[in-house]
């Protein structure tokens, strides 16, 4: 996101106290997709697009909740030519793709995905607040 | 930033999305169950689009897990609204325990029925 | 059910007061059509069969919601080849399939579905108290 | 009357059947979204039955609209159990939202995938 000027629309969704969170962050972000156009989609690629975007969400979420005391808030945020995903959560540590990736074994796929379907993701954090905000930005459909 | 939105969800036994296709032609996805309960989500949408005067409107049925006489009621009406402004309703990929209730009630024969969206959408799609 | 001998269970859910009655019918007599083999079914058959059970419970549920000031409660009985559906409702009245049947418009539609269903149906009132329970009894897979 | 049962139901996101078929296969169908709130709906059948010694676990993924990495875990942990065992999982007629996940994680080459359940049951079925 470099230009402030990209963004086009932010949507928020607290998730701090509520149960269900990971569900409920997919289903903020499918209305959001809706809203936008992106769904329903006509045909595979761009019903592909919105979905990669519905499970990075729920990647981010899922870690937010495994790793780092709950999911704070999510944003999504739309810009000319890419969505980008923000979880914020309380926890300290960060996410940190397994190496090696094995394909047959539980564990590790969550961020193994979110490397493989995003353009970029990163973390921020505000210095001296607990907690950080996890983003991952991906492409939207042609 | 144009537009800021603070939002809430609340999770449903059916989601259904929308949208434009072409000139007169509106794509319904609905997602879940569809009864008496759910069947003003269906209602909405369709209306919506034969309000702006798009009649061909295409309901993709993949993954309608469920539907009752309600949901058949609310598709049904739409087909009448469809009809009479020279338009039609296009089902799509139904699944056999919901293809089953338009088959014994004999509603399969108003609707059209496709296997794929590919042959429901219009050309310029 | 001409022998009571033939029962051999009866699950009772309590409708009255509770909000989205009728998925919550189905998903109850989804879970003992699952504790009694039905489900998850082998075979096109047996699917439809089970399938077939939770339309008619959909039917005369929603039918207490629409012409009879709401449902009571739902009993679904396992016999020895059938399975029976009784829904118990507050009001007046009584299922009438509408003739003739139009297959092409709104309405008339759900009791023509449990006429079609059903090896038979029925309505069963206790005399001097208010409501009624209406029957319905489908066959088991072979 | 042999039994009564007095119940209440909780809608869920995600509902589990199973059911044994043969002598060591389990057919599990999950119907709806897994993830993090309705794994274990799904990780406990496939658990009981590799405790009861059935190692061919049949997973019908038809009326799986939603799967993510928490999902794939459940799959994969059945997974080392059953083949542990001598037995494998087949998963049948996966959704392209759902089988997109086993394939860029490369999951879907330690699965045994089928179109059908026919080819996914033992014969006996
Ligand atoms: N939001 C987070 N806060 C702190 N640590 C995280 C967070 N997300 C991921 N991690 C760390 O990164 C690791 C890899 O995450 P992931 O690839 O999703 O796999 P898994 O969750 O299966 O371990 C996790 O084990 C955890 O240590
Ligand atoms: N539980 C009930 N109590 C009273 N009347 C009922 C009940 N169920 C059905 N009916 C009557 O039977 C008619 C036909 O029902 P049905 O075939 O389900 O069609 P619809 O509900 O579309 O009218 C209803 O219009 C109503 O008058």
């Amino acid at each position: 996101m470099d230009q402030a000027s990209d963004v086009l629309e932010v949507r928020t969704l607290a998730l701090g106290g509520t149960s269900g969170t990971v569900p409920l962050a997919r289903d903020f972000t499918r209305t959001a997709l809706t809203e936008w156009g992106w769904l329903p989609a006509v045909g595979a690629d761009r019903r592909a697009a919105a979905e990669d975007v519905l499970l990075v969400v729920s990647e981010l979420v899922t870690n937010a909740c495994l790793h780092a005391e709950g999911p704070e808030r999510l944003q999504v945020v739309r810009l000319a030519s890419t969505v980008r995903l923000e979880v914020t959560d309380r926890g300290a540590g960060q996410p940190t793709p397994r190496t090696p990736h094995r394909a047959g074994r539980p564990g590790g796929h969550g961020m193994f995905i979110v490397q493989r379907l995003c353009l970029d993701w990163g973390i921020q954090r505000v210095p001296g607040s607990p907690g950080k905000t996890v983003w991952a930005e991906l492409a939207a459909p042609a | 930033m144009d537009r800021q939105h603070i939002g809430s969800v609340r999770p449903e036994r059916l989601r259904v999305e929308a949208r434009t296709v072409g000139d007169d032609a509106e794509l319904v996805v609905p997602v879940g169950e569809l009864d008496h309960h759910t069947a003003e989500l269906l209602r909405a949408p369709l209306d919506a689009a034969l309000d702006a005067g798009r009649v061909r409107l295409v309901v993709d049925c993949a993954g309608l897990g469920f539907c009752d006489s309600t949901g058949l009621n609310v598709l049904l009406g739409a087909r009448l609204r469809a009809e009479a402004a020279g338009g039609a309703v296009h089902l799509v990929a139904m699944r056999p325990a919901v293809a089953r209730v338009f088959r014994i009630t004999g509603a399969e024969a108003v609707f059209t029925l496709h296997e794929t969206l590919a042959t429901a959408l219009p050309d310029s799609g």
